[in-house]
This record gives C-alpha cells, structure tokens and sequence, in this order.
C-alpha cells in the first residue's frame, strides 16, 4: 500500500486500530482515572468493537463509506465527551474525501486537517487546553510538512508528531472536559483523550506501512 | 471489588430489567438503545421534558422519570453520557407535541451528545430546547474554561421544571424556569471513600484513613484539594459556606435545602448534617423553608455527601410543592 | 473509621435535630427519652402503632412515623434497644384512648424492653398489645432458642399494621392483621463489608475481597456462613431459594417482593437484584404484585442486600396500597 | 467491713463495679463483636455511668435503696437485653434485702439468689444457653457453700465460681440472646454477659475484702 489506499486498506487500518485501542485501552483508562472519571479506555474500545463488527458486515466499501460508518458507530457507541468528538472527525474526514475509490496522500492529508476541524468546531477546544485537539495540532502540521509523501510516511509523520505531543501535554492545566474541573491538579499527568488520538495514527501508520 | 452484578458490562441493562419490572405502573423501558419514558407517554400537548447521563447516579435520572417530573430519561453506561441516538429516541418517545427540553448537566460528553441529539431532533420537526446546569461552586467558572459541572441542584429542576410543564406552560415558559432554577441554585460535596467502576474495578482515587476529599463531582473524579478528616461541624460548614457565598444567598433568603448522600453514607449521617446545616442557615438569617434529605444523585457506593440550597420564592415554592409520582420522589398523588 | 459525627457518643441525639429540622410538617421529636411521634399526636381513636429498637437501620424506625403508618418510633443507641421509660414515654404520647400496638423485632433485648414497658403501659392504663417480628430464615427456629431475628418483614409489616389501624380496626383487629403478616413473610440478607459502630471504631467482622456472609442480620452480626463472592444470578438465588422454601410460597401466590439495600449498596445493583428475583419468581409461578426497592432497613454504611417475601390477599394488598405519608414511604397523600 | 455492710460501703462497692467495667469495657465489646452487636461493653459503662452519678447525688441510702436506684438506672440508660436483665437482678436483689441497714453475709447470698430468679424470670434462659446465666448460677452455689463465713468470703467464693464459669461458655453454643442468631459459630468464644458478671462479681468481693 505505498501508492494509494482502497477500500479493504482502509478497513483493514480500521481494523489495526481497534486491534491497537483493545489493547490500551486499560491504560487509557488508568490515564482517565488520575484526571477524569476512568472510562475513557472502556468508551473507545466499546466503540471500536462495534466498527469492527460492523465492517464484517459490509467489506466492500468505499475508503469515504468507511470512514462515515466509523463516525456514526462511534457518534452511536462510545458516548462520552470522546464519542462525539472522534464522530465528529471521522464524519468531516468521510465528507472530505468523498466517494474515491483510492486516497492518496493528499486526500490523506486533507482527511486529518478536516477531523481537525471538526474535533475544534464541537469542542471549542483550543491547543494548549489538555484535549485531543493537542494532539492532532502537531499531527496535522506534521502531515502538512510531509505533504509529496506516500500515505505511509504522511501518516508516519502525522504519529510521531502526535506521540511527541502527549508527553507536552502533562503539564498543562486542562481547560476543557472533565479534567478542567480538577484545575491546578489536572497538572502532572497526560491527557487520556490526546493518547488515544496517538495510538489511533501510531495504528493507522502502521497499517499503511505493511 | 465485590458488587451485585453479573458481567461488568451488562449492570446498566441488566438494573434497567429490574427497575421496569419494579415499576411496571410507572414507566416503560426500552432496550438498544436504553431510555425510560412515563407509561403514558407521550403526553398530548404537555412539553415534554427529558434528561440523561452517565448512569451510577440513581436515583437520577430513571428514578425522576413519572407524573409532575421527567418525561424520559437516558442512561448511558457507568458515568458515560448516553449517545445522540438513544437522546434521540427518548426525545422522539416523550414529544407529545408541545416540544420537549432537555436538561443536561454541564459535563462535555453530555453536552455534545444532547447538542446532536437536538440536531437529530430539530431535523425530525421536533422542537427541542436545552438548559445546562452548573451548580457546583468546588469547580472555578471562566468563559475559557468548560465551566462548572452540574451536580445536586440537577434534582430540584427537574423536580420544579417538571412541575411547570405538568401544570401547562409552553416550551418557553419551561426553559424560563429551568433557567430560574439554575440561577438560583448551588452545590458542593465532599467524599470519604472513592468508589469503584465495574468495568475498571478500581477506586476512582485513593484516600488514607483520615483523609477526605473536598469539592468532589458525581463521577468519582477526585475533589479539589485533600484535607484531613474533620468533624461533621466543621465539615457542613465547610461544604455550606462557599455554597452561601456564591450566589451569595442572603439574610430574609428563603431556600429549600437539600443533604444528599453519595450512596454509601447512611441515612443517621445524612440527616445529622442536615441538623448542622440547617442550624448554620439560621444563624445566618435564611429561612429553610424546604428540606430533602437521601441518596438523590449518587456515585455508586461512595461515603460522602453533598449540601445543594436553592433560593426559593412563592412560585418556584409552589413548583416544588405540586404533586409528583416518580420512584424516587412522590408527594400529592 | 471515617464517619459525618462529632462525638460518637452523640450520634443518634444529633441525628434526631436534623430529622426534626426536616421534617417538622410530619413529626415532632422529644428528647430525653428521646422518640419520635406524629405531629399530630395522639389520634383520638385511632389505634397508635409504636415500634423502635437500636439506631443505626435508618430509615426504619422514625422514617415510618407518620399518616397510615407509625404514630411513633422509639430509637435506642446505635445497634441497641432503647429502654422501658423511653418506650413507654412514646406510648403514652401515641395513645389516641384505643389502645397502642409496639411492633418489636425479636431481638431479647428488644423483647424484653418492650416487654417492661407494656408492663409500665398496662399499670398506667394504657392498653398494650406486642406483636413480635421474627421473619429471618437464615435462622434455625426453635422453642429453645431465642428463635428467629426480625429483619426486611418488619417494614411491610409496620405499613400494613399502620393502615389497619388507620382505616380503623379496634386494637386486637390491628393486632390480628400484624400476626397475619408475621406469619406470611420471610425474608434472608447477605453482606459483602461490614460495618462500623460509630463507638466501638472497628468493623463488625471481617471479610477478605473474595468473600461475603451468607444469613446475616441487620446488626453487623457475622452470618451463618461465609461463601466466596458469587455472581449477582447465584447470590440472588441463593437468597431467594431458602425464603421461598420456608413458608413455602407456592404456584399461584401473590406477593409483595422487597429488594433492600444494607446502606452502602448503590440502588443499580438493588434494580438488578430485584430484576434476578423476579424473574426466579415468575419461573416458580409466584406472581410479583407489589414490589420495593431502595434502603429501608440497613446496618449503618454495610454494602449488601436483603430479600423480603410477603404473601399477599387482596385485604393484605389493599392495605399496602393505602395512602401512607411518612418520610421515607409516601404515597396516596 | 469484715462483719456486714451499710449503704456507705455498699455504695462505695457499686463505685468499685463501675470502675471496673468502665476498665474492661472494651475488652466486653470486643468479645461482643464475635459472637453479638458489639456494644455489650458500651451498653454496661453507660449504665454504671449513669449509676455512679446518681449514687453521687445521695450518698444516705440504705443498702436496698442503693440497689433499687442501680436496677432503675440499668434499666432506663443500658438498653439491649443485658440492661432488663441486670435490672431485673438488682431489683430482685434490693426486694429482698428491704430496707435493712446492714447486710450480713446471709442477706448477700439472699440476694445474689434472688438476682439469679430474676434473670431467669425475665430472660427465660437455662444453664448452658451461653448467657448471664451460666455464670450466676456457680456464683449463687459458691456462695451457698460458703455460708456462714463473712460476707467478703461469700462475695469471693461467687467471684471466684462465675470467673471459672466464664471459660465454660467458651465451646457453648448459644441458644439465647443474640449469639444464638450465629449457631455453631457462636461455639468458641466466651460469653460477654457471662464475662462482665465475673466482672462485677469480682469488683463486689474485692470491694468487700477492703
Ligand atoms: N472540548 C474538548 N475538545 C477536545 N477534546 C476534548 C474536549 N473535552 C474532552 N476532550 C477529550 O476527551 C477525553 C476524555 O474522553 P472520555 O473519557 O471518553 O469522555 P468523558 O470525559 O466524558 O468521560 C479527554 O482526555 C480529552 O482529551
Ligand atoms: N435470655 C437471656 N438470659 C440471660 N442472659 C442473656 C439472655 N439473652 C442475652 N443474654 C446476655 O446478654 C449479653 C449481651 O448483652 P448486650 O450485648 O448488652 O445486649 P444485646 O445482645 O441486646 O446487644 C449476652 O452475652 C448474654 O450473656
Ligand atoms: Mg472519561
Ligand atoms: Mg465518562
Ligand atoms: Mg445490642
Ligand atoms: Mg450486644
């Protein structure tokens, strides 16, 4: 998959992912317990399991019906503060590229920049708040620079920005979600919800790699 | 960690069997997705007003659900706000007509999830209104911020709020209320024990023997600072005063005052800090005109408590007398 | 030990200032002795229902004193019966001129205070008769022994007695329909924690995080057995297979199914319970026509759960359903 | 007091009663707690409390006034069931006694066997029903032995038979009181109310001897 990604490609990163959130997801939880209320390893991974099973279901989608379907499964499954706002991306991300049978890098590119968006326009986050939205900032910016890429090394990128970031965010004092409300001692720990978005792109970098 | 359940993941849906068996003359459940309406629901020409969020609260929200009170309520998971579509078809179930509000406690999750829902609503031709309670003053309100959580005073809006959609108000005159309430009305708490998730089975924090968190949510989260273990004297007024200040609740104030345990502390405990509370008021010239006391809005299994005062006139007063037939409240009827 | 006190030694009085305080429409409180009776006692006429025993099982006694159910409530220290002059103190205020019947758990200590006080009663006067509860089938019965305790029965048997005498029976009419209930109910209880008495400072017995006690009482006694945790189906069952077995209930029985909660279970867990016994019973053919759920009887902070069966008829029926307004169970008024 | 004893010295021996449950008070509620409620030591301190207060408001009485004030206030400030049942003892006792000004080692013995009937008049209990019972009942023989030796011989002798009587309770099962709620769990421990009679038997003889 260094030219472009089709649909099975695309489900089977989707795959990768959920493969990758069931495994982190007692840590992501742990990580939600010190500054929020520990769901957040259960939210995604209850949402990711049912991606999965609705992928079975249908394998010969489109790259963009994929994405859609991760974006109402997860709008519908995960609840929280966290299933709206990675709905919300996959759903800008799915309306970015449309119905392309194939996603090059570009589409790719284009596909993160749009779940940013989205992530910021429902939850009025701003980076520096302790929230994904630090976490996709970098990622984005990161994809941007390695635009004229393959698919893999723009994802590649896109996670190692992103993996960068988490560890920015320990000190910062969460504005936003569940966190904030602790305030001074939200400080001192990393953000459940910008970890999980690392281990969406670590995932999603490996399965175009393979 | 030892609880009554069976597989972590099922404690919603398996309690959700159980509360409508219990109250089969009240409510009707519905499963995937989850939401509780009134038996006779939708009422015709009534504004219907619904509410939800994480569950492990109980009484709330399931427990509001009935005449004079909630149209429907929506449990989500253990302390995860239920998703758009399940608001959706609660929303969709309780509409007779008139518009439906929604009552949402200022957590992100809940309002991103109810924000879609009314989206979801409005594009079916349903008139869907929202307010956001936020009472808790142990969490610092800023615009740049996501505010305050909402927390005790939940229970007495949609107690009040009901109360004006039973006796006929349209959706404006509701949401009025509902926004009355929230503006008159604040909360803190405190926990002694943490308490357990059952799908993560750990304590949500720990604490030593003789320390106690102040300023707590409804979620487990830990509190605002950590302090030793205090006598309950001490400690009611600590949890009181900055509940007083905020508003701030003033001498002549008359408030209904609420004790509400977090569903571990026994009820000699509960109604001894109401003693001290109300005692406290007093002496400040406020007039505890009404009182509630029990496990209103809990956190599963955790010792602690929380002190909600709302101020009271004639109307709100007469809002929160009317009569009311839910499972967990019930006067008049 | 992390408890909302002051002093150990004031816990019950204390309490009893804030149950005052929040409920002065429905009773009035005495202190030293200290009881709990109707505000508007004595009844001219009506047949006075009295009962207590030790704090600590809140909401019963006082929260049961009120309109259909109670007249008065007598709480002793936390776990220990109150004393003669107390008990005959409340009798007197309860005295309507028809007579008064003490409801007594059968504890000795309950029995015999009781007891020296009806003595006390009957030399002033007052007409007493005892009924004795004695419902808990986690314990062997037999005329050598002390005999069974008095556990969940005692709360469908005070609303019942309590509406009997309302709709006006003369005292042995009131007496007769008590051992009616007395002898159609059974109940069985487990715990997962125990709990602590607020003077003693240690817990009650100790369980390791695998283990709970099968057949305790209600006064952090250890039980009959200790069994390692089990699932919510199992633990269900394994309660509910003896108190079935007892009376026996049979095909074709109706009855009331009360779900209770220790103090520190969280209600989730009790609507899941009472969903499992529920469906047990509509499997043997029992048919569940009335049902309670939530803290009525408990042991302090004590996590885990009774189960309480009553045979019902439609006279038993009709008066469970009777308007009853006290501050824990309200309904009709 | 080697020959009988007045009010003084039997209020000073109540006194002596009080001292040493409030000494052993914890130890009775700690045997409570394995086989009751765990309040048998509470109950009895807050009941002699209360007694020594009231001696201290009239220090004239005779000696069966003394021990009818003791039975009142056991029974209106102890609770549970040992507060009738040492109230019923005491009453019975000052019964007997009337209001002699002096007890002779007969009337103690008189006493302590009107204090058994009473025990067992109101609490229906048998010698090894694991209670009060299986302590007072060696105590009123020895006591009956040792008849006609002085009243601190009477007292010691009791003293002595109800402190041996306490081991006997140990592999009871309890078929009275609250214990008898445990069956054969209540087997293995020694009983508090049989304990704290040893208890106040032993501080009346030690009273006696001074
Ligand atoms: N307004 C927001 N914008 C972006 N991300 C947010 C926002 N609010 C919360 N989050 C993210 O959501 C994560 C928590 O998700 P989760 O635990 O699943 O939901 P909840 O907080 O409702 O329990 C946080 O760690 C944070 O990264
Ligand atoms: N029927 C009885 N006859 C004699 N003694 C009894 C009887 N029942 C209980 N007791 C005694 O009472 C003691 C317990 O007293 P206490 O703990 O103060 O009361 P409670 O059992 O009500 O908590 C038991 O250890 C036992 O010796
Ligand atoms: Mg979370
Ligand atoms: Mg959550
Ligand atoms: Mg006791
Ligand atoms: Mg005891």
């Amino acid at each position: 998959m260094t030219g472009g990604c089709d649909g099975p490609s695309v489900a089977a990163a989707i795959r990768a992912v959920a493969a990758a959130i069931a495994e982190q997801h007692v840590e992501l939880t742990r990580l939600d317990r010190e500054i929020g209320d520990g769901d957040h390893g259960e939210n995604m991974n209850r949402g990711f399991k049912a991606v999965v099973a609705k992928l079975d279901a249908d394998p010969g989608m489109t790259p963009g019906a994929i994405l859609k379907l991760v974006a109402m499964t997860l709008m519908s499954t995960v609840g929280g503060a966290s299933g709206p706002l990675y709905g919300t991306a996959f759903l800008r991300a799915a309306t970015t590229v449309g119905d392309a049978g194939q996603l090059d890098a570009g589409a790719v590119g284009a596909a993160l920049a749009a779940a940013l968006g989205g992530v910021q326009a429902r939850g009025k986050a701003v980076p520096g708040d302790k929230t994904i939205v630090d976490a996709l900032v970098p990622a984005v910016e990161a994809a941007e620079s390695a635009r004229g890429n393959s698919v893999a090394e723009v994802l590649q990128a896109a996670a190692a920005a992103a993996q960068d970031a988490v560890a920015t965010t320990i000190p910062l004092v969460a504005r936003k979600g569940r966190a904030s409300y602790l305030g001074e001692r939200s400080a001192g720990h990393a953000d459940p919800g910008a970890t999980s978005t690392a281990v969406i792109l670590r995932a999603l970098a490996e399965a175009a790699k393979a | 960690m030892k609880k009554i359940i069976n597989d972590p993941g099922n404690v919603v849906s398996e309690a959700l069997i159980g509360f409508a068996a219990a109250h089969r003359d009240l409510v009707r459940v519905n499963f995937g997705p989850d939401y509780i309406v009134r038996a006779d629901a939708p009422v015709s020409g009534k504004v219907a007003v619904v509410s939800g969020g994480g569950s492990g609260h109980e009484p709330l929200h399931g427990g509001f659900v009935g005449a004079g009170m909630l149209d429907a309520a929506v449990p989500g998971p253990v302390f995860t706000s239920p998703t758009p579509d399940a608001v959706l078809a609660a929303t969709q179930a309780a509409d007779g007509g008139s518009g439906v509000l929604h009552i949402v406690k200022n957590y992100t999750g809940d309002v991103l999830n109810f924000e879609t829902a009314a989206e979801l609503a409005d594009a079916e031709g349903i008139n869907v209104s929202a307010v956001v309670i936020n009472d808790d003053v142990a969490v610092e309100d800023s615009t740049y911020t996501a505010g305050r959580r909402g927390v005790g005073g939940t229970v007495p809006l949609e107690k009040i709020t009901g109360a004006a959609a039973a006796r006929g108000d349209d959706l404006a005159a509701v949401t009025a209320i509902a926004q009355r309430v929230i503006g008159s009305v604040r909360s803190m708490g405190v926990a002694l024990t943490p308490c357990i998730v059952p799908h993560s089975g750990e304590p949500s924090f720990v604490l030593s023997d003789d320390e106690i968190e102040m300023g707590i949510g409804i979620h487990g989260e830990p509190g605002r600072h950590r302090i030793p273990m205090e006598p309950a004297d001490t400690l009611v007024a600590d949890l009181l005063a900055p509940v007083v200040e905020d508003l701030p609740f003033e001498r002549g104030d008359r408030a209904l005052l609420m004790v509400n345990g977090m569903g571990g502390t026994p009820l000699l405990e509960l109604y001894l800090a109401f003693g001290i509370a109300a005692g406290l008021l007093e002496k400040q010239g406020i007039e505890v005109s009404r009182s509630l006391v029990g496990n209103y809005i809990t956190s599963l299994e955790m010792q602690g408590m929380s002190v909600t005062l709302l101020r009271l006139d004639d109307e709100l007063t007469q809002l929160w007398d009317a009569p009311v037939h839910t499972a967990a409240l019930r006067w008049g009827m």
